[in-house]
């Protein structure tokens, strides 16, 4: 009877939870970024730095999203084949732009082309549950590539009309296009992720794919859903990355999956699911960014930016470790 | 793999006898275009660009078994050779042994950290190997400071090695044959061969029954880095010459050589036996691609065509065999 | 005093986060005697067995073994000493064959080089299951065994340890009748061979028939030890439940309306064959049957978790086919399923997501946004509507004991107007109180005239709320009952040997 | 909260790995040289000779290459340059096009750009510095192969990666060459054209598919260094030594060995060394304005004396370094351990 009563309904704002939390040890980071950089280098600060250095990195962080939606619907999901989707659906839209389709069509083929490859591999991901993402996407990533070999040849494709360079160098007012794009983007997900029943079912497969299929989640449709969605971003990257370089080769963009899953990964989206918010990735975009861009300015070779990514990657996941292990919740009540 | 895969017919070997039925018909296929093909050289030099493949493969299985990955080991190839490289240019009286037993260790020691990060700290396979990947790659350039190793700078016997054969059969073949025998007796024959199995296919029962799991997993890593290193020297004599990228992105081969051969990425699943068709199949493409003379903007979709079709069809035979399975049970 | 028993465990508590496990409990055993540990599902008789296999290790109590203390760090020293457990829930390796699931753990080696001999391995795994009369051979792969089978590898195993300890925990409870008695045979064999057995059972004709003494366990504590010959059915059950059993089921009058949900000839191949009952509204039916009968298949796939590919499914008289779940739920049709913990739950999420996980439709507004106010409303009145003992819907599901998890599950049921609930062994590791309130929720649910259907292997349970009950066997229904003409006797008979074993 | 603080501090350690990096930032005006991709000795060669110019003229020289060949990566470098405000940027191209957005834009910035090695198309660089005219690459290649086949037989061409911007270049000659003088090269029969990607591996399994799929081939040409050793040293185990020949452009070190034993005859290549000198001494000019990179301009870069800016084919301007190298058995040797 007497427990009617004292059930609570309304959430207390409660400072240990909400200072605990792993975006901001990535704040911290991404601060520490900023002012070692500062000190080191005395063309940091400026404007370029803040306005337009990030037109150079932002164009993976597009897939980045649909990515942590990959990631976070759990079951070993991965999709390892957007670099390859960028390249495809890349080639394609210069190709038929150069035979004579207008450029806003070309556009669009972008687009439908990226969206297809996600497409099929969400298909056979949904046909055959039984095959690991990993793999499918493996098979798909080296296919796509081979197609737009086979599209492009040894030729690259361009000479878009000078308006298509707005998309990757354009400024409104002073922000970058593609900077407010994000932003943009950022929002729209940031939305889908934590206030839509979309993005909760999403959270639900990851955390318990059985509880959930119980619970009515269509998982298959859902899975379906997710990996389309990834193809359509990597249209996003492809038409700006497109655009930034004036024309496209089928060998652009390679390796690009691996830097998305990093970005995911150091903004705390675990890889077996269930786990991680969108501040995360957001913040371990810029982290990234801007560390390789301070090295940069210190002009620090190649191989030196690797191992300190290497370092961070494994030491971020290593700190998230021990972060969660300590206070992972008891089975059981106190 | 026990007993069973000449015993019965299960699941397993339908598969195994799909995909040589698929080899074979592929082979013929290749032979129809281009009579070279099923010459004993040419047959030679697929056994000998499939061993160093291979050797990895075995390596991998044993990861996936764990239901674990490793994407560092095309750097942990590239840093073991590159090392052995630079001490035999230092030390040119060293002879071939000393430099296979320096690229295995490095690689063990690569692997190892690896292992320990997994078993220890719980980070993701995936994940760990990825960074891992980075930091070794990185060091590859730092020790060789961006520089090649080139033939002349590197003794004769270390560069023969891989030319020369016993009996008329490469040494790399042979050294293929031997790690399968060994890993063959090590993965069925011993408790802690077996044990990779159970780690693998339940985690939670492997408490149970008290197996160590977390020294399993990281043995696991550290063999298979001291298979990418060994991979490291043969590539390395191979080729007559160490570069910093040397085998980039070849992880993504093995996998999929792997997974072609019927070992499961979530664990717990996959023969010696499969393997060895996996990479044969790889081995094949390869070599059979440019001998038909395809263009060679086909070939990359083409090797992807054949892996997913693979791995589908995999699965559907898969599907047929647990039906018959279900159907033979009596209600 | 100590060499008469070969184990001894005095005042054993083990303390899980939130739950006390076992509280000081006490219990000895005799060399050479079948020695029955009783006890409801959750009265911590797994925990007991875990802690003497070294699987756990109690915060306090000593263990005794031939008087000596000992300290099990780990299951392997357990199986050093001689102790050797068949666990409730089958802990094998689908992957691998019969034979390796034997000997994992203690392989079998030539003696001249140490390598696995398989041969020996595989001779010897065929001879143990051949004294079990299994119908399976030892090359198998575990996956493809059937739960009873896997049960009796599990057996098998115990036995090639050949340890002076044995301990079965609920083993025959997925045994036919016959495989019984061919295990009531061995382990009378291994008593006289000198061997100690522990053999935990909440059926009353497994202690009868085998054990000489019994030891009864009730909410994790000690209860008390008794000479099977000079105790009463009665009195155990007493001492098991705590109370008169009659007490524990407050069935309620309800008038029993039109049939709503109609099955007939439904099957699928390898699990179940020519399934056919019906519910009526206010109605509940129990479906009874031994662990793997196929109840749970059935309902699953009338559900829509898996598909049927003979017979047909009429709800309120017209043909319909769930694909899916939300299909089923939209119909207005509720699935208790029977792992709360895997199937019912989202652990590390709070109460009020977990309860409006299916009914996220209803708390979206028409912005698409979710409600959260109306959520946390939703999820707020179902905690206190059931008693649900937790400070807030904030809380972690895990944090919950089991009843309250379950109370949970049945809440997730009750966001949507449903018709037909299919109740999965809903008191399965609950505690009495729970298990009590469950019941009655149960009763209400019938009252308000839902049809349901309540799968159970628990006999008392099945008798004291059921009003109709069919018994499955081996994917097939072999007897229907009032529940008013039904006894123990007549279901187990239905449920064990009807249809002859074709094993 | 502890925990909290214990969890930071790791973090922390992961940041202290970044810190011995961060060096003090040079003031002196800088040019900068942009190569393909990290860990290439060609490169490493044109590094050197490019700073020992700079050097020479007082300049610091900024040595950058991103770690996969790739466009984007060098877009990277160059912005990261942009914003450190080097006087002149010369860059050896993955990709023709795909630079230029970027190059335009460090132009409007009064960044002086030129292209060394592999070029960028004719709007976005000053001046290309062309270690040796593409056309006489070509033909001499096809010429060197005439008479190594003496007069007749299969060739076949191994290139770098299919998108290589010069091979291409090369190839296109080759074709011309042999189209051209159709008569002289009536027996002479390019069969096929295969792409090792500049991957051992690759190149390996290619020229054994070439040996297979032609077995009366006479000469493969591989104007990669890459490709050069692989294919030499391929060829040499197969003991087809003296039946088929190898020629191209390769690094005197990798091929000294090939080039002794007889697999290559002889093959080209410019000392990549005065390359990235001359490399150099023309940022450097360009940083001072002494040239714009007009036709007509002339300079004098230092130990290589002087040089005239002219017409491109591809309507730019360039600077011809000089006539390619020819390696063979008398002078291997000496070189093979320069570069």
């Amino acid at each position: 009877m007497e427990n009617r009563r004292i059930i609570l309904e309304e959430k207390k704002w409660n400072p240990r939870t909400f200072f605990f939390q792993w975006e901001w040890m990535l704040v911290a980071l991404l601060l520490l970024v900023h002012i070692l950089n500062g000190i080191a280098s005395p063309y940091y600060f400026s404007v370029d730095t803040f306005l337009s250095t990030p037109m150079s990195f932002l164009d993976q962080a597009f897939i980045v999203f649909p990515m942590m939606l990959v990631l976070i619907s759990g079951n070993g999901n991965i999709d390892i084949s957007v670099g390859s989707t960028v390249a495809l659906s890349s080639v394609i839209m210069g190709v038929s732009y150069n035979h004579g389709i207008p450029m806003g069509a070309s556009i669009f083929i972008c687009f439908f082309i990226a969206t297809l490859c996600g497409f099929i591999n969400g298909c056979i991901l949904v046909k055959f549950p039984e095959l690991p993402a990993m793999i499918v996407t493996l098979s798909t990533m080296i296919l796509y590539r081979g197609i737009a070999y086979i599209v492009l040849q040894n030729q690259a494709a361009g000479k878009f009309p000078s308006w298509f360079d707005y998309f990757g160098w354009g400024y409104v007012g002073p922000i970058p296009f593609i900077f407010l794009m994000f932003i943009v983007c950022a929002v729209i997900y940031g939305i889908v992720i934590h206030k839509t029943a979309f993005g909760r079912s999403v959270y639900a497969i990851g955390n318990n794919r059985t509880a959930a299929l119980y619970s009515g989640i269509k998982t298959s449709r859902l899975t379906l859903i997710i990996f389309t969605l990834t193809g359509f971003m990597s249209g996003f990257t492809a038409l700006f990355l497109t655009s930034r370089m004036g024309s496209t080769r089928p060998n652009i963009a390679s390796g690009y999956e691996l830097d998305v899953i990093a970005m995911a990964v150091l903004g705390g989206v675990s890889t077996d699911g269930g786990k991680g918010r969108i501040w995360g990735p957001i913040l371990s975009i810029f982290i990234i960014g801007y560390m390789q861009y301070g090295l940069g300015l210190l002009n620090q070779s190649a191989q030196v930016v690797m191992i300190i990514l290497g370092f961070l990657l494994i030491g971020s996941v290593l700190v998230q470790e021990i972060h969660i292990g300590k206070n992972r919740v008891l089975p059981g009540r106190k | 793999m026990n007993l069973s895969v000449f015993k019965d017919k299960k699941p397993g070997s339908f598969r195994e006898l799909g995909l040589l039925a698929f080899i074979v018909v592929i082979s013929l296929l290749v032979e129809i275009r281009n009579p070279m093909f099923f010459t004993l050289s040419n047959l030679e030099d697929i056994g000998v660009n499939t061993a160093i493949l291979s050797i990895l493969a075995v390596g991998m299985m044993m990861v996936l078994l764990t239901a674990g990955i490793d994407l560092s080991i095309g750097a942990t190839i590239a840093f073991s050779g590159m090392c052995v490289a630079l001490t035999l240019e230092a030390h040119p009286e060293l002879p071939v042994g000393v430099a296979l037993v320096e690229g295995i260790l490095l690689g063990a020691v690569i692997g190892l950290i690896l292992g320990i990060f997994i078993s220890r700290f719980n980070i993701l396979p995936i994940i760990a190997s990825l960074g891992m990947m980075d930091i070794v790659r990185g060091f590859t350039y730092v020790v060789s400071k961006s520089k090649w190793v080139s033939a002349y700078q590197m003794p004769d016997d270390f560069k023969n090695f891989a030319t020369g054969n016993i009996f008329g059969i490469s040494n790399f073949i042979i050294i293929a044959i031997i790690v399968y025998v060994c890993f063959f007796y090590f993965i069925n024959y011993t408790k802690v061969g077996r044990w990779i199995y159970a780690v693998g296919s339940n985690p939670a029962a492997a408490k149970i029954s008290g197996i160590p799991k977390r020294r399993v997993i990281a043995l696991v890593y550290m063999l298979m880095g001291a298979l990418a290193g060994l991979a490291g020297v043969l590539w390395v004599s191979k080729y007559a010459s160490a570069q910093g990228n040397t085998a980039e992105g070849e992880e993504m081969s093995v996998i999929a050589a792997c997974v072609i051969g019927g070992v499961s990425i979530t664990g717990g699943r996959g023969k010696v036996s499969g393997l060895i068709l996996g990479c044969l199949l790889f081995g094949i493409l390869d070599n059979a691609l440019p001998l038909i003379n395809v263009s060679p903007f086909w070939q990359k979709a083409i090797q992807g065509a054949v892996i997913l079709t693979a791995v589908v069809a995999n699965a559907v035979i898969r599907r047929q065999s647990d039906l018959k399975a279900l159907k033979s049970r009596k209600i | 005093m100590s060499d008469e028993y070969i184990l001894e465990l005095k005042n054993i508590t083990k303390v899980f986060p939130g739950v006390r496990a076992l509280d000081c409990v006490s219990f000895s055993l005799r060399r050479g005697e079948i020695h029955a540990l009783m006890g409801e599902n959750g009265a911590g008789k797994s925990t007991f067995i875990k802690v003497i296999t070294g699987v756990h290790q109690p915060e306090e109590g000593e263990i005794l073994l031939d008087g000596k203390i000992v300290h099990f760090r780990n299951p392997v020293d357990a199986q050093k000493a001689g102790i050797a457990a068949i666990y409730q829930h089958v802990t094998c390796y689908p992957s691998l064959s019969v034979a390796e699931n034997m000997f994992l753990g203690h392989e079998l080696v030539t003696s001249k080089v140490k390598r696995l001999d398989w041969k020996k391995m595989y001779r010897e795994a065929d001879e143990w299951l051949e004294k079990l009369h299994a119908n399976f051979k030892s090359d198998v792969e575990m996956g493809n065994l059937s739960v009873a089978q896997q049960q009796l590898v599990e057996i098998a195993k115990a036995l090639s340890m050949n340890a002076r300890i044995i301990i079965m925990d609920e083993p025959t409870a997925a045994l036919t009748e016959h495989e019984s008695e061919e295990l009531y045979a061995i382990t009378e064999r291994l008593r006289d061979t000198g061997h100690s057995v522990i053999f935990i059972s909440h059926r009353m004709e497994d202690t009868e028939r085998l054990a000489g003494r019994v030891t009864v366990f009730r909410d994790s504590k000690f209860i008390g030890v008794w000479d099977v010959k000079d105790v009463t059915r009665a009195q155990l059950v007493k001492a098991m439940v705590g109370r008169e059993i009659t007490q524990m089921f407050p069935k309620k009058k309800v008038n029993i309306g039109a049939t709503v949900l109609e099955i007939s000839h439904l099957g699928r191949t390898g699990y179940f064959k020519d399934v056919s009952f019906s519910v009526r509204s206010g109605e509940i039916l129990a479906l009874t049957g031994l662990v793997g009968a196929g109840r749970t298949e059935v309902c699953e796939s009338i559900y829509g978790v898996t598909a049927y590919d003979e017979g047909c499914v009429k709800l309120n008289g017209k043909v319909v086919r769930f694909n899916h779940p939300a299909e089923a739920i939209a119909a207005g049709f509720g699935y208790l399923p029977e792992d709360r913990q895997k199937e019912g739950l989202v652990l590390q999420w709070e109460l009020s997501k977990n309860i409006t996980l299916p009914a996220l439709q209803q708390i979206k507004k028409r912005s698409g946004f979710l409600d959260v106010k109306k959520e946390n409303h939703i999820a707020g009145q179902l905690c206190s509507e059931l008693m649900v003992k937790t400070p807030s819907v904030f809380e972690a599901a895990s944090l919950l004991s089991g009843g309250n998890q379950q109370k949970i599950v049945v809440g997730k049921l009750l966001t949507t107007p449903k018709k037909i609930l299919v109740l999965d062994e809903p008191t399965k590791g609950v505690d009495v109180g729970a298990k009590a309130a469950i019941y009655e929720i149960i009763g209400n649910l019938a009252e308000k005239g839902y049809a349901i259907i309540l799968i159970s292997s628990e006999m008392p349970e099945v008798l004291g709320i059921s009003d109709r009950i069919v018994v499955m066997k081996d994917g097939r229904v072999t007897a229907e009952f009032e529940t008013a003409q039904a006894d123990q006797n007549k279901i187990l008979k239905a449920a064990m040997i009807e249809g002859v074993d074709k094993k | 909260m502890k925990r909290f603080l214990k969890s930071l501090l790791a973090g922390a350690a992961v940041l202290l790995m970044i810190l011995p990096v961060s060096a003090k930032a040079k003031r002196k005006d800088s040019c900068a040289f942009v190569f393909k991709s990290t860990g290439n000795p060609y490169g490493e060669k044109m590094m050197d000779g490019f700073k020992s110019a700079c050097e020479e003229l007082g300049y610091d020289a900024i040595l950058r290459a991103p770690e996969q060949p790739t466009a984007e990566g060098q877009i990277q470098i160059i912005e990261q340059l942009i914003t450190q405000k080097v006087k002149a940027i010369c860059i050896s191209a993955n990709d023709a096009d795909a630079l230029q957005p970027v190059l335009t834009k460090a132009m409007k910035r009064g960044i002086k750009v030129c292209a060394v090695d592999s070029n960028v198309n004719a709007a976005s660089r000053m001046v290309f510095v062309n270690q040796a005219d593409s056309e006489k690459i070509g033909r001499t290649l096809i010429q060197a192969a005439y008479d190594m086949t003496g007069g007749g037989g299969d060739i076949a061409v191994l290139s770098a990666t299919s998108q290589a911007t010069n091979q291409n270049l090369w190839i296109d000659w080759m074709k011309k060459e042999l189209s051209e003088n159709a008569s002289k090269y009536a027996k002479l029969k390019l069969v096929k054209i295969a792409y090792g990607d500049d991957l051992r591996d690759k190149s390996v399994s290619e020229t054994e598919g070439l040996l297979r799929s032609f077995p009366d081939l006479k000469c493969i040409i591989a104007p990669t260094t890459v490709g050069i050793a692989a294919c030499s040293k391929v060829v040499a185990d197969k003991g087809l030594i003296g039946k088929v020949d190898v020629t191209g452009l390769g690094l005197p070190s990798e091929m000294a060995e090939a080039i002794t034993k007889g697999v290559c005859p002889y093959m080209f290549l410019w000392n990549p060394i005065d390359e990235g000198y001359l490399a150099g001494y023309v940022s450097v000019t360009l940083a001072k304005g002494a040239i714009k990179g007009e036709e007509g301009d002339s300079f004098a870069a230092g130990r290589l004396g002087h040089y005239n800016v002219v017409k491109a084919a591809d309507g730019g301007t360039e600077i011809l370094l000089g006539p390619p190298f020819k390696f063979d058995s008398t002078n291997i040797d000496k070189w093979k351990t320069v570069y």
